[in-house]
C-alpha cells in the first residue's frame, strides 16, 4: 500500500480511515467478521435501531434492478437494550468506530434512544429521518425541514458528549432545505443518501417484486444522485459529512470526497463481495497518492466546479 | 468460518433441464462443512448486483482442493449467466452459507425432493451412508433428476409424477404418507422442493408424529446473515432469516399460512 | 410477430402502438429515420422547443454511470417557429403521431407555443415543466403544485383541441401532488419521469465531467424510479400516463404499463442500439401474446398490489 | 444512410501503445463512405450504455464485405473492453458517422497528426493517391505511429516529437510553419490531435492564408445527430454538433477560446 495518511476526523470522531460500512447491511458486525478483522474499518454504522425490537415487514424484502437493489427491510432489529447489552461488547473489542443508527416513532423515542446510546458509550449516533413520523400523519421526518429539525433538537439534547449525524432521505425537493433545518437545531454532522424509493414488478406475476410493492433504491445506479446531493449539501452546511450512496471501488468514494464528503460509506457492494469497504480504502490510497497527496482527507470538498 | 474464492469448473454436464457442475473450492469444505443441506452464494458476471444461492448437491474433502457439486435450473438471467459458463472456466463463490439439515450419520431419514429440490437431498443420502429412503417428485419423468444417484446411496428410492409417466401418479406427500405407515423407524423427514409441497410433507409427518425439517427459499442479499432480508415467517410471529437461521428450518417453527 | 392487437389510446390520441421516442433523445427524427421507417412508431416527442431558439448549454454534456448518462444539452433548439416550417412537414411525412414538447421562461410563453402548434396541427403537446421559472426566481415550475397548475392552465386554454399532457420532474417529494395540480388544472395527460438530478466527477482533474456541474439522470439505473412515480401518479389520477425513464427492453415497457402507463417512451436506450423502440415494441408483442391478452394495453394498470 | 451491424475483426495487433484493428463491415463503406475522417460509433459490452467513437483510419470497399482498420489507445473504460476482443470476435458497430474532410483526390495537401490523432491522417494520404506531405508529431519516438503506411502513401513524411527522440525537436506546428514558407503549393492544411494543437496549426494556416481543416472530438450520446449532446462552440456563437457537422469543422468556424 502507497504511503498516504488515511486518518479522517468526522465531527470530532478520529477513524483510522474514511471507510465506514452502512447501516442495515453490516448487521451488527458478527456476520462480515468471518471474512476480515473489523479493526481494518474506520468505522461500522449498525443496523438501525428502534426503541423496542421489530420484526420488519414480511419478505420479499429484496429486489435486483439495473446495477441497483431495492429493499424493504423495515428496521427488524432487537432494539436498542437488546444492542446495548448483546452487540456492543462484540463491536467494542474491534478497534474501529461504532456509530449507532436509530429511528423512532415520535421525536422523544429518539431521545430516550440517544440518552442509552450515550451511557452505552457509543462513538456516534446517526439519526435516521427517513421514517415516517406517526404523530405528523406518517409523513417522513426526513422530508419536512421543521421535522427534520426537531428530531435533531431532542436527539442533541439527550445525546450528551455524543456526536448526532442526521442522515437524510433524498427523497426531497431539496436536499439543502433539510441539511440546513438540521445543521441549525445542532447536528454535528450529516449523512447521506438514504435509499431512494422505488418498485419492480413482476410481469408474469404482474405482482410487485417487494411485498411492501415499493422499496428503497441503493446501489452503483444511485451514486450520481449521492455525488450530486454531497455537492449541494456541502455547499449549504458547514457541518462534516459522511457520503454514501452506490460506492463500490476508490474512485467512487473519491468523487464522494471531492463533493464534499469527510468520509464514506460502502453498503450494497457489500453483497456482492464482503471484501468491498478494504478494496476502496486500498483504491483511495492509491488514487490520492497517485495525485501526489499526503493525505486522502485532502480530497475533501475539492472538487473544481466550471 | 466462510470464504469467498475463484472457484473452477471441473466438469459440468446436463441433467435433465438442469446444468450438474462440480467445483474445486479450495479448503471450503473444510473450513465451512457443517451438514447437507448448507448452500453457495454466486456471483453471476459484473452486470449483475446480487449472488444466486444454489444448495450444495454434494460435496468432500479433497487435497488440494475441496470438490462440491450444483445442480441447477435456469430461471432467469444469474442462471442464465450460470449455465453459460464452461469447464475450467472459474466461479465466484461464497461458502457454505446456512446451517443445513441437524442429522446424524447413523440416522434413518426418509428424504423427500421434488423438482429442482432433488440435489440438496442426495448430500443427506451420502451422509447418511445408505440408510435412507429417497422420495423424489416432479412434474414429469424428465423432472425426476439423479435417480441412478440416489439407487446407489439409498436404501430405496421411490418416483412420484404429477402425470404419472414415473412411478407413482400423483404427489410425493401421497408416498410419504404410505411409507410412514408402512414402516415406523425413521429418525424423520427431511424435505427440500417447492413451498406447497413442503407445506404437504410437513402436514404428514406431523400426523404421524416424526419430526420434519424443510429447506425454504427466500430472495437474498449478503448471503451471510447481515442484511435481514431474507426474512422467513415463523408460526410465534417472530422472523428468522433463510441464509443463516436455515435455509432448513424444523417444520413445525414455519408460518404456513405467510 | 404475435397476432395480438398493439394499439392504445392516450387521452384521445390512438397510437398503433404503445412505443414512442422520448423528447430530446430523438431530434426531429431525421437522423434515426436512417435507421428505420418512422411510420412504425407509435408517436414521436420532439425534442424540446422554446419560443426562441437556443443554443442550449456548453460542453461536455454528457457523462457515463453505472447503467445511466447524465445530461446537460439545456434546451438547445431552433425554436418554435423553426420547428413548425422546417421540421413538422418532414414528421408529418410518416404515419406516426407527433407530439411536441415545450419550456417555456413564463406561463405566457407556454400560451404563445401552445397556440402556435395547435394552429400547425401536432397530434399533441408535451408540457415539460422541469425548467426553471425566471419570474419566481429561477424555481423550476414542476417542484410546485400551483407554479405547475398555473402553466398546465395557460397551456390548456391555448392549445384549442390539441390535447395537452404534462411532463413532471422526479426531482420531488411528493409526486402525487403535482400530479393531482396538474389534473386538476386540465392537463389531459400525464408523461413522466423526466430526468433525476445528478452529477459525475473526473477525479484526476477534480472537475464535473458536465460542463454544468449537475445533469439530468436517465437509463435503465432510473427505471425502478420511473415505475414507482408512475404507479404512485395512477392512483392519484385519473388522466393517463405516458411511462418513460430507464425501458430499454419489452419487459420494462410492461412494468411502465402494469403499472398504470398507456404507453411508453424510449429515450438513452436509443443510444446503444437505434433499433431499441422497435424492439421493445415487439417484446411487448410477445410478452403480452404469451399471457394471452388479445390486446397489449390490457397490461394497463394491472398490477397486483399485494 | 447509415447502418448499425456486427462486424468481425479479422486482424489485431499492438501499434506502439495503441490497438490496430481491422474488420469486415459489410457493406458499411459502400453505403456510407462520404470522405476520411468520418469516425465509427462502437458499442463497448453490455454494460457500457454510451458507443465510443472512434475515427476510420483507413478503408476500403471489398466483396463480400467492405474492410475498415481503426487505431485506438485505452484510455478507459470502454476502451479497454475493445482491446480486450480478440481476432474473430464480433463487434458493434454504428457507421459511418460525420462528414470527414472536405478534400479533392488530385489535391495537394498538408496533413498534420499529432499522437493518436495519426491514424485518421492516413485515409486522407490513401485518398489523395501518394501527393501529401504528412507531419507526425507526438510526445516522444515510440508515440509516432504508423510512420511506415505514411511513407508509402505521401510524397513526404516529416516527424516532430516534445522530447527530440525523432525529427524536428518540438511541436508540429514549427513543421508546419517551415513546410507552408518552403513549399506555397499547398490546397490545404488538414489536422487531427488534440485542441491546443489544432489551435496551433490552425494559426499557422491562417498566416499563411491556407485554408485549414480540424477534426474535433466531444463527448458522444447518440453519434447520429440526434441528441445534440456533441456541442462545439463556434466562433459566430452557435453551437454545431461534432457527430453530425463535424468531426471535422473549417478551422475558422471554431471558437478556440471555449
Ligand atoms: C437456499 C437456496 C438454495 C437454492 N438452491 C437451488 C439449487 O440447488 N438449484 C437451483 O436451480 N435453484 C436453487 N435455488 C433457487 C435459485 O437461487 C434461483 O433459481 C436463482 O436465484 C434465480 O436467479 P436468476 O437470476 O436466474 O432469476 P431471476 O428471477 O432473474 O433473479 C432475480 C433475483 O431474484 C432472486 N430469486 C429468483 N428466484 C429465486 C428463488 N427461487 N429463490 C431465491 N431467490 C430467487 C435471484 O437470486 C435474484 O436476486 C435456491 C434458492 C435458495 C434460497
Ligand atoms: C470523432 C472522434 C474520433 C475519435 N477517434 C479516435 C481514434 O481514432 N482513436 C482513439 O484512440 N480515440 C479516438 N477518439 C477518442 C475516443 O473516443 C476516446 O478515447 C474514448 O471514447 C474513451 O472511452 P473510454 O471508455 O476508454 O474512456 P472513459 O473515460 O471511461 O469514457 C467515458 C466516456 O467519456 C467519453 N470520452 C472519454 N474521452 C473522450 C474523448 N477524448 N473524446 C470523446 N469522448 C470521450 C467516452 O466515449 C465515454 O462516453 C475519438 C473521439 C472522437 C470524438
Ligand atoms: C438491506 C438494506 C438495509 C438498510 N437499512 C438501513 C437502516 O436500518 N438504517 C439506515 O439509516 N439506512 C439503511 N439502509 C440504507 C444504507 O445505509 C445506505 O444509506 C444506502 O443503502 C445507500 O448506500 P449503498 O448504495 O452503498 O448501499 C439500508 C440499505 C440496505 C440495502
Ligand atoms: C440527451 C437528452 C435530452 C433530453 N431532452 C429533453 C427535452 O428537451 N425535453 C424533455 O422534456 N425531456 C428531455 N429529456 C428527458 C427524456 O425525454 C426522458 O424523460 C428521460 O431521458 C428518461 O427516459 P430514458 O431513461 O428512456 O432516457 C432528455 C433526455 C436526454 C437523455
Ligand atoms: S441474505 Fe442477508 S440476511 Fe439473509
Ligand atoms: S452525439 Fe448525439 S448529437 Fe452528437
Amino acid at each position: 500500500m502507497p504511503d498516504v495518511n488515511l486518518s479522517v476526523t468526522l465531527a470530532g470522531m478520529t477513524m483510522k480511515n474514511p471507510v465506514v460500512v452502512a447501516s442495515g447491511t453490516f448487521g451488527f458486525g458478527r456476520e462480515y467478521s468471518q471474512f476480515f478483522d473489523l479493526s481494518e474499518l474506520g468505522g461500522i454504522c449498525a443496523k438501525g435501531l428502534t426503541l423496542l425490537p421489530r420484526e420488519g415487514n414480511p419478505a420479499p424484502r429484496i429486489a435486483e434492478t439495473p446495477m441497483g437493489i431495492l429493499n424493504s427491510v423495515g428496521l427488524q432489529n432487537p432494539g436498542v437494550d437488546a444492542f446495548i447489552t448483546e452487540e456492543l461488547p462484540f463491536l467494542r473489542q474491534y478497534d474501529t468506530k461504532v456509530i449507532a443508527n436509530i429511528s423512532g416513532n415520535t421525536p422523544e423515542e429518539y431521545g430516550i434512544m440517544c440518552e442509552k446510546l450515550a451511557g452505552a458509550g457509543v462513538d456516534m449516533i446517526e439519526v435516521n429521518i427517513s421514517c415516517p413520523n406517526v404523530k405528523a400523519g406518517g409523513l417522513a421526518y426526513g422530508t419536512r425541514p421543521e421535522l427534520a429539525a426537531e428530531v435533531t433538537h431532542v436527539a442533541k439534547a439527550h445525546a450528551g458528549q455524543v456526536p448526532v449525524m442526521v442522515k437524510l432521505s433524498p427523497n426531497v425537493t431539496d436536499i439543502t432545505e433539510i441539511a440546513r433545518a438540521v445543521e441549525g437545531a445542532g447536528a454535528d454532522a450529516i449523512s447521506l443518501i438514504n435509499t431512494i424509493r422505488g418498485m419492480r414488478i413482476d410481469v408474469n406475476t404482474r405482482r410487485p417484486i417487494l411485498k411492501m410493492n415499493t422499496g428503497g433504491l441503493s446501489g452503483p445506479a444511485v451514486l450520481p444522485v449521492a455525488v450530486r446531493m454531497v455537492w449541494e449539501v456541502a455547499q449549504a452546511v458547514k457541518v462534516p459529512i459522511l457520503g454514501m450512496g452506490g460506492v463500490s471501488r476508490g474512485e467512487d468514494a473519491a468523487q464522494l470526497m471531492l463533493a464534499g464528503a469527510s468520509a464514506v460509506a460502502v453498503g450494497t457492494a457489500l453483497f456482492a463481495d464482503p471484501y468491498t469497504p478494504l478494496k476502496v480504502r486500498d483504491g483511495l490510497a492509491v488514487l490520492a497518492a497517485g495525485q501526489g497527496l499526503a493525505a486522502v482527507r485532502e480530497l475533501t470538498g475539492k472538487v473544481l466546479p466550471w | 468460518m466462510k470464504v469467498e474464492r475463484e472457484c473452477k469448473i471441473v466438469s459440468k454436464e446436463q441433467v435433465g433441464d438442469a446444468v450438474y457442475m462440480t467445483l474445486e473450492v479450495g479448503d471450503m469444505i473444510r473450513a465451512s462443512f457443517r451438514a447437507p443441506g448448507q448452500f453457495v452464494h454466486i456471483r453471476c458476471g459484473e452486470g449483475l448486483l446480487l449472488r444466486r444461492p444454489i444448495s450444495v448437491c454434494s460435496c468432500m474433502e479433497d487435497e488440494p482442493d475441496d470438490l462440491l457439486s450444483i445442480v441447477f435450473e435456469v430461471r432467469g438471467e444469474g442462471t442464465r449467466w450460470l449455465a453459460g459458463r464452461e469447464l475450467g472456466d472459474s466461479l465466484d463463490v461464497l461458502g457454505l452459507a446456512g446451517n443445513g439439515f441437524d442429522l446424524k450419520p447413523e440416522g434413518r431419514y426418509l428424504l423427500v425432493g421434488g423438482g429442482i429440490g432433488i440435489p440438496p437431498m442426495l448430500g443427506c443420502a451420502q451422509y447418511t451412508g445408505g440408510r435412507a429412503t429417497a422420495i423424489l417428485g416432479g412434474r414429469s419423468r424428465d423432472k425426476i433428476i439423479l435417480e441412478d444417484f440416489f439407487r446407489e446411496d439409498c436404501a430405496k428410492v421411490l418416483c412420484a409424477t404429477d402425470d404419472g409417466s414415473l412411478g407413482h401418479h400423483g404427489f410425493v406427500d401421497a408416498l410419504v404418507r404410505r411409507e410412514l405407515s408402512e414402516d415406523r423407524g425413521y429418525d424423520g423427514v427431511l424435505a427440500c422442493g417447492p413451498k406447497p409441497m413442503l407445506r404437504n410433507v410437513a402436514k404428514v409427518a406431523e400426523e404421524f408424529g416424526i419430526p420434519c425439517q424443510v429447506s425454504m427459499e427466500e430472495r437474498m442479499g449478503c448471503g451471510v446473515g447481515a442484511c435481514l432480508v431474507c426474512a422467513c415467517d415463523m408460526a410465534d410471529g417472530s422472523r428468522k432469516h433463510v441464509c443463516k437461521d436455515g435455509p432448513v428450518f424444523d417444520s413445525r417453527e414455519v408460518d404456513w399460512d405467510a
